[in-house]
């Protein structure tokens, strides 16, 4: 047994609605994705700063 | 045009996720208050794009609720087994069809990730 | 004037087919962008922990 | 169907960005080679998910290239002024339709970001 389909109008506002459901979330989903990656990045520039501040300070304290 | 929109969302899924792992799947949705399900409607996994209601990729007859006037009857479940499911990376969606074939509800989509992929997921 | 537009069969076609482009295109770059996120977050990790064994070091020798 | 479809890519749209940052924007398209563009082609910024063509956001009349014989005509540009763009965070692409109102050409999603996620932007 296989279940019915039927009215090929229908079908294709159907069928095209879904497209635009699934359209939405993924832009949704696009849009965080491409924030916490711009968030991370700057995470990233500050914890290399830091570690560049912590090496010169192991050098001076190594030094002096 | 706007009056047929609102078929599409008859039926809610609820708590779809981004990515499946490998197994079986459990499927819930919501009857809304003025629906009434059919024996013959049915829940597809349909690959998002599909164009019409016969390229469904699996599907499973929807259950009948016992009483329909319980609250509970509204909430139901389909599980769809690891066997009948996608093995590819594609997005997918449920969408429920009615006994005439008509659309009553549309979900968001969903991916079954590849095992290899599995590990950038849990991070992500 | 306004351009022209006919053909409403073949305009949901077009309609369809246009938002299929747009969809397969943002869910390459949804991809891209959640693979890099994972990447980034991994990135962050590994800084962290040289971030501690940096500190560890620095107050080792400070200490010795 | 498969012939039609064939049709939304005989003008191919090049080196469409994701994001355009306030201005001026150009589009850049190729023809292809057996397409015959005509006097009242136009190029449309569409909203992702329109559903005819009337409902083009802005237009300009596609140019017609001085000699259809040479490299270099198959190669357009149309630049659209800032004014008339949108100014959301919609997704939007372009869109070739000929005088007869067929789309021959259809473009990637692009958007127009807003001024206060510019940074980001230019991080990402």
């Amino acid at each position: 047994v296989t279940p019915l389909s039927a009215y090929p109008g229908d079908e294709s506002v159907a069928s095209h609605f879904a497209l635009v459901t699934a359209y939405e979330d993924i832009k949704k989903r696009l849009k965080d994705s491409e924030k916490e990656n711009s968030f991370l990045k700057k995470r990233i520039r500050a914890l290399e700063e830091k570690l560049v501040g912590a090496r010169v300070e192991e050098e001076t304290s190594s030094v002096g | 045009m706007e009056e047929r929109h609102s078929n599409f969302s008859q039926v809610l899924f609820n708590n779809v996720e981004k990515f499946y792992i490998p197994g079986d799947v459990v499927c819930c949705y919501t009857l809304t208050e003025k629906f009434v399900p059919r024996p013959k409607d049915w829940v597809g996994v349909f690959k998002v794009g599909w164009e019409t209601t016969q390229e469904y990729y699996t599907f499973m007859w929807a259950p009948m609720p016992d009483d329909l006037n319980t609250e509970s009857a509204t909430q139901q479940k389909i599980q769809f087994k690891a066997y009948y499911l996608p093995k590819d990376e594609e997005h997918y969606q449920f969408c429920y069809v009615d006994e005439d074939g008509l659309v009553q509800g549309i979900s968001i989509p969903f991916q079954f990730p590849p095992p290899d992929s599995e590990e950038d997921i849990m991070i992500v």
